[in-house]
């Protein structure tokens, strides 16, 4: 994963592996739930399985975000932060200016862009790096979203169907067995459309590019600080889906929420087998290691572990996962 | 015949160093025009301002008679004008064909890119260049010369009126070396005016039709190579003449064994490759681009250790798990790609050359003794000629041939009995070239094994005293010193349904 | 025959409040004969953690549920799915603004605030400058406490300011060096309180490094450094919750709801204010923890 | 620490460059300082000084710790938990123990290389990315803290002298009018004693090499698994003397801190010039972050501004900040 070193030494080979390599990349998320299903019979139950995939939407759509960053070779510490501040002006539009839910989505995605926009014209223009620009932004978005709200959350209670953007279950009216929370639905395309962007469009390429060897890409004549930008500005906007549904799950913009949230998005993308020095990473890979995360805490809770054991637990299954991925790469490769 | 490009007095200072001093350059339509001079002359910065990558401090650029300013890489191919830069600039983690078209990828609705085309057209250069390379191969996969094949293609692909190519061959064997010229031939048929720069003196004759000599950031003359002697030339460089020297043969049938190699295999890249290496001795390793001697010599070195075979160094069975083995053992190994294997290039000269050896300079207490450290940089900086404004000076903003001497300097500092040289000379100038010819001469005469990996034959020939051939991977025969072309060519294409096993 | 199960969803653990709250509740639990689990997110902002943790406590079907709300709204759609599910709800700490519990055992902090400020009050001749090292901004236990100070101050003694309040998370270091930038912004400082026990210790430490003389300190919630500075001096007092009596009534309540016996709507579990005077007496020695 | 500092192209320019870089690398410190003593007569006084000196000795000393890994191209995320681990085993050591001091130190001190030689472990041999590895530590620090002291705190009251480690003032008795508290003594002897390693010996030299091209130096025979072991090692020793700082500082070993001190350490780093990506970094400048640091946040609070907009503007300063110290860099070249 190092930029140099450990890349197999025959492209074939490499591609040939990679469908099977993707199945393999499963395979830390299955042994997890295989073993929880057996430590207790109350963990693959419907609703718990839901309330799983409840809990990695907030976090998989961050880490969706982050992604994007990441690959450039970046990284953003604001998008907990800033995932709160989209809340919050989501609920100044529709519940103190009563605006219709439309525009209040609206704002809370544009805020995100203008914010992520804002990152990338740190990062790109004047060159700060990414770790203290997103820091600064981090803390800005924290002051601001209390500055905003007074401190105090707002509620969503006048904007009626607010909750049901990530609460309701579209698919649960179709198929009652299976009530997928919308929440996860959004997490599923939003991925989806950025697995599309990254993989087939030219936003997509530079990201990559970018990450592999920026120098090399502005040589070709690109304009790379206006596609960091972009990127940035992208990953804040997804950064604005995920305030909608965290503040719909909560029916409240809770604006002290959101610091501590990066951590836990960029820890699911790394394990997702994204590299933090760029250049490569996928959005399934990222998928995989949101949920390797809310598995193993709701795993761990419904076996009540003590709070304490759970955070040891998990430590050391993180570094397991990572390292039997890291095995199962060297032997592929 | 208008010129395409003129430029007039051009000026560039770097802090410090004064690289460029009123230099006058200019290129016609569908003339090949060599710019040569020594390793820090100031080549490779007079085309990066020529290409928008730098800004001149004086001077001006007149494209098409007109004056022009290229305040960017985008600017100087806008008028047409490419480059083919010296130290690749690729993105690994991309494939061959989205490197050759990045910033220009064939478009479909909705930004998306349209792969299929991007490969075909990509395939379709590689296939004009002759060359086998997998378009949708992962650039950092490749093995230097081929990146350096990606980057001829991709410079290709612009179809630019200006061509610019700084050492594109310098990790070349000879067959894409004549892939190349055909297709160098060819765009100047059509009118495309093409900047060669190149420290292979036989290229330079093959090919360019004016020749431009720099010396210390200056412009020296510019001949016609028609009716130029190469010795002239030469000596415009480096003001002085340089020997040609032959190789002679010492007898070494009484030498000790340095290094034995027994049934060395790793996949398909080194198949059951057996040798003997006598102390004394410098075994030449000739073989197309991809037969496989890098990935011998890296096997041995355990930088990808074997899967199975025997080493033997000294005449006892060595294991060679890792570098640190190897070199324990008393093997060094010089990378051929020095930006990624061979050198910290954010570290200065003094360190870089001290790398492999520090343990040497090192008290008790772990304290480094630099000024010891210090000397001996500024001896090998006198020593092998290597430009640069002091021990201090970080190594990336060296120029390249330079950065080479530098890991050259690591290894003879490391002083090992056994020496792999991958590429030794790739980017150095005539004269220093001739410098570590007679180096690794004098090396092998106090009794050190040296093995060369080198691209150029007349290389191999003038050092080796046997030449070791490779194909596809297998040691395919190993010929005494001074062996014919032919010979050695004819054993570098066995293939394998072809070669009695 | 299955033990009953009575998960506690609290607004934190580390603290050692929360661990006096899981004491009180595991000893209930023992004497009742019933499991119980405790468990709370990292920090009082973490609502949607919460929300977690309530669904995977619903995942094993427990007999009842006790619940400190972070956010009382937040929770609804759980609540009302245990409330669906027949699982009874008992909150603690603080209130849901809900009828889904049918018990709420939990403290007055805006009552038990406002005693500290009449305390701090007297301390200090009912008149100057005094400042308040909070733990939190916008939790309800940060904001009540905060608020029932100011207010009584406010209100009932007008001639001592709250010249300043100050956030240190609750975190004992950030609490000290908050206190020490108030002390040098406010020089004429004749008291602090604390709303925690981290902020309440960090103000002791940050007047001791300090040297600061004429400092009265006034603290919350109990543990060993804050008696321990209240016998020595360093503190002139503090109010206490009965955190003990907080979980030992949850999971009582818990229990007979459970059963399907009636409970109090409302368990007052007390806030007592203590000093050097009466920190030894049996009622009070009964509420403190360390 | 000259061989350390950010290198300029010329080596000439460089040496006669350097003392002046330094003073000017102090700029924003010093435009800081100057800025809120004209803004508030309180924040130049002598004690005030002391408080924000002894407010950077803890964060300085992890930040000195991370800079080592940072330096490699790494990353630690688990100095804070590990900072607080050491704290409990000194208190275990002394308190439950009642072992004499010296003992307690050496145990914080050697808990915390044990750790961090751990952690080089999974980053070195394991080849687990150090995001990975020492978020894992991190989590298992957490706990296991928190499981040691049974989430109570651990009080030193039985080792008498143990608060003087960090509060006493050995200058203050030879100089009373300015104690300097012990801690920031503690915290120059370490940056001057790690300025020395990196700047003086092999590891240090080892520390830049691999972070500026681990592959290379592993082809130049150098065994870089094990010296990377040893900067860990040595970083999680410096992580115990932190430990020890916080506990005197606290007179007790408090279970549930640490996490969220990382960032700030890494803040500091990265405010101070050090490069994430590795290979350049010097400690004199992780100091100049640390004090940044908390020169901001304590002449915020004296300013007496809103806490909400202490974090607003505390974002932005540091952005601006780090965007001088570019503009400066750029135009030396
Ligand atoms: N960015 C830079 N900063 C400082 N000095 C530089 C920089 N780039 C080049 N130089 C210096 O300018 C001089 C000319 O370098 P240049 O790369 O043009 O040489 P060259 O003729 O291409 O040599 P070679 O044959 O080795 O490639 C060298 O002394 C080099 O050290
Ligand atoms: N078409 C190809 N695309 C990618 N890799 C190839 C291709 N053909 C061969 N290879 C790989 O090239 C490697 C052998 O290259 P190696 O670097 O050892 O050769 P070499 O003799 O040193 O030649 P050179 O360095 O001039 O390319 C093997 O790993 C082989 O699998
Ligand atoms: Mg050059
Ligand atoms: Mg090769």
């Amino acid at each position: 994963m190092t930029a140099v070193t450990a890349r197999p030494a025959h492209a074939h080979r490499n591609r040939a592996g990679s469908a099977q390599q993707k199945l393999l990349a499963f395979a830390s998320l299955i042994v997890l739930v295989v073993g929880f299903s057996l430590a207790s019979a109350n963990f693959l139950t419907v609703s718990n399985i839901m309330a799983i995939l409840q809990a990695t939407a907030v976090n998989g759509v961050l880490a969706v975000a982050v992604t994007l960053i990441i690959i450039t070779g970046g990284i953003d510490l604001s998008i907990g932060t800033l995932m709160t501040f989209c809340a919050v002006i989501a609920g100044v539009v529709l519940t103190w200016g009563g605006m219709p839910l439309p525009l209040g989505l609206l704002a809370a995605v544009g805020t995100g862009a203008l914010c992520g926009l804002i990152s990338g014209v740190f990062v790109a223009r004047m060159k700060i790096p990414p770790f203290i620009a997103t820091l600064g932004m981090m803390l800005i978005l924290k002051g601001l979203s209390l500055i905003v709200t007074g401190t105090k959350p707002i509620y969503f209670n006048a904007t009626p169907g607010f909750t049901t953007i990530a609460q309701g279950s579209l698919i649960g009216r179709l198929v009652p067995a299976f009530p997928v929370p919308n929440g996860v639905l959004i997490l599923f395309v939003v991925a989806a459309l950025v697995a599309w962007v990254l993989g087939r469009t030219v936003l997509g390429r530079y990201t990559f590019a970018l990450g592999s060897n920026e120098e090399a890409v502005r040589l070709s004549g690109v304009n790379t600080d206006g596609w960091k930008m972009a990127i940035y500005a992208l990953s804040g906007a997804i950064c604005g889906i995920a305030g909608i549904l965290i503040a719909s799950r909560l029916n409240s913009a809770q604006p002290a929420l959101g610091q501590g949230y990066e951590l836990e998005a960029i820890a699911a993308v790394v394990i997702g087998g994204t590299s933090l020095s760029g250049g490569r990473g996928t959005i399934l890979g990222t998928l995989i290691g949101a949920l390797i995360m809310s598995v193993l805490t709701n795993g761990l809770r419904v076996m009540s572990v003590a709070p304490e054991w759970q955070t040891v637990v998990t430590g050391a299954i993180i570094i397991v996962a990572v390292y039997a991925d890291q095995l199962r790469r060297r032997s592929a490769g | 015949m208008s010129d395409l490009v003129r430029m007039e007095g051009i000026d560039k200072r770097f802090p410090g160093v004064h690289a460029l001093r009123g230099v006058n350059f200019d290129l016609r339509a569908g003339e090949v025009h060599a710019l040569m001079g020594e390793n820090g002359a100031g080549k490779s910065t007079l085309m990066k301002i020529l290409s928008g990558v730098y800004q001149p401090s004086g001077g001006r650029i007149l494209v098409d008679g007109a004056e022009a300013t290229l305040p960017g890489p985008k600017a100087a191919q806008d008028l047409g004008i490419c480059i083919i830069h010296q130290e690749l600039a690729l993105m690994r983690d991309l494939t061959a064909a989205q490197n050759i078209w990045i910033g220009r990828e064939p478009r479909l609705s909705l930004g998306r890119i349209d792969e299929a085309r991007l490969n075909a057209d990509a395939a379709a250069i590689f296939a004009d260049m002759r060359s086998a390379i997998d378009p949708r191969a992962e650039v950092g996969t490749l093995s230097i010369a081929r990146q350096q094949m990606v980057e001829i293609a991709k410079a290709l692909s612009y179809r630019s009126r200006v061509l610019i190519m700084d050492e594109p061959t310098a990790a070349l064997t000879d067959a894409e070396i004549g892939e190349l010229f055909a297709i160098i031939r060819k765009l100047r048929a059509e009118g495309v005016g093409i900047v060669y720069i190149s420290h292979k003196m036989d290229e330079i004759k093959r090919i360019a039709d004016r020749i431009t000599v720099m010396r210390d950031g200056a412009c020296v003359g510019t001949v016609d190579a028609a009716d130029t002697p190469m010795s002239t030339i030469i000596s415009m460089m480096v003001g002085r003449e340089i020997a040609d020297e032959t190789v002679s043969i010492p007898d070494l049938s009484a030498a000790p064994i340095a290094l034995e190699v027994r049934g060395l295999t790793r996949g398909r890249a080194v198949r059951d490759v057996s040798f003997q290496l006598r102390r004394g001795e410098i075994l030449g390793f000739a073989g197309l681009m991809g037969a496989g001697r890098t990935e011998t010599a890296r096997a041995i070195f355990g930088a990808e250790p074997a899967e199975s075979g025997e080493i033997a160094v000294g005449g006892r069975s060595a294991t060679i798990r890792s570098p640190a083995d190897a070199v324990a053992a008393g093997i060094g190994y010089l990378s051929e790609d020095r930006k990624h294997y061979g050198l910290a290039l954010g570290l200065d000269v003094r360190d870089n050359i001290a790398l492999a050896s520090l343990p040497r300079f090192t008290d008790a207490m772990g304290h480094v003794r630099d000024g010891r450290l210090g000397q001996i940089a500024r001896d090998f900086i006198a020593r092998l000629g290597i430009r640069t404004l002091g021990e201090r000076q970080e190594v990336r903003l060296l120029s390249g041939g330079n950065q080479q001497k530098v890991v050259i300097a690591k290894w003879l500092l490391r002083d090992c009995d056994i020496l792999i040289f991958d590429e030794p000379t790739r980017g150095i100038d005539i004269g220093a070239k001739s410098e570590i010819y007679q180096l690794l001469g004098d090396l092998a005469a106090a009794g050190k094994a040296i093995i060369v990996i080198s691209s150029e034959l007349p290389e191999l020939l003038r050092l080796s005293h046997r030449i070791a051939v490779m194909c596809e991977g297998r040691l395919t025969g190993i010929l005494p010193g001074g062996a014919s072309q032919e010979h050695i060519m004819a054993l570098a294409t066995q293939r394998e349904g072809v070669s009695v096993q | 025959q299955d033990k009953m199960l009575i998960p506690l969803i609290s607004k934190g653990f580390q603290h050692q409040f929360w661990q006096a709250v899981k004491t009180g509740a595991d000893k209930a639990g023992a004497e009742l004969g019933v499991i119980v689990t405790f468990e709370g997110p990292d920090n009082e902002t973490q609502v949607d953690k919460q929300m977690d943790m309530l669904s995977a406590a619903l995942a094993n079907n427990p007999a009842a549920i006790g619940f400190a709300a972070l956010d009382s709204q937040a929770a609804i759609p759980l609540l009302q799915q245990a409330k669906d599910r027949k699982i009874p709800v008992v909150a603690f700490d603080s209130g849901v603004d809900s009828d889904i519990p049918v018990a709420t055992a939990a403290t007055d902090n805006l009552a038990a605030a406002a005693l500290a400020a009449d305390k701090m009050a007297a301390l200090i001749g009912d008149a100057g400058e005094v400042a308040v090292v909070a733990h939190d901004q916008t939790s309800s236990t940060g904001v009540n406490r905060r608020d029932g100070f100011v207010n009584r101050m406010k209100e009932a003694h007008p001639n001592v300011q709250v010249v300043a309040v100050e956030y240190g998370g609750g975190d004992h270091l950030k609490s000290t060096e908050v206190t020490k930038a108030l002390l040098a912004a406010h020089p004429n400082l004749k008291g602090i309180f604390g709303t925690n026990e981290g902020s309440a210790i960090g103000v002791v430490n940050g007047v001791r490094e300090l040297g600061a003389k004429g400092v009265t300190i006034v603290g919350y919630d109990s543990g060993k450094a804050q008696t321990d500075a209240i016998r020595e001096g360093l503190m002139a007092g503090a109010i206490t919750q009965n955190p003990i009596g907080i979980g030992y009534e949850t999971v009582k309540a818990a229990v007979a709801a459970a059963k399907g016996e009636a409970v109090p709507a409302q368990i007052d579990t007390g806030f007592y204010w203590y000093d050097k005077t009466n920190i030894d007496s049996p009622e009070i020695a009964a509420v403190l923890y360390d």
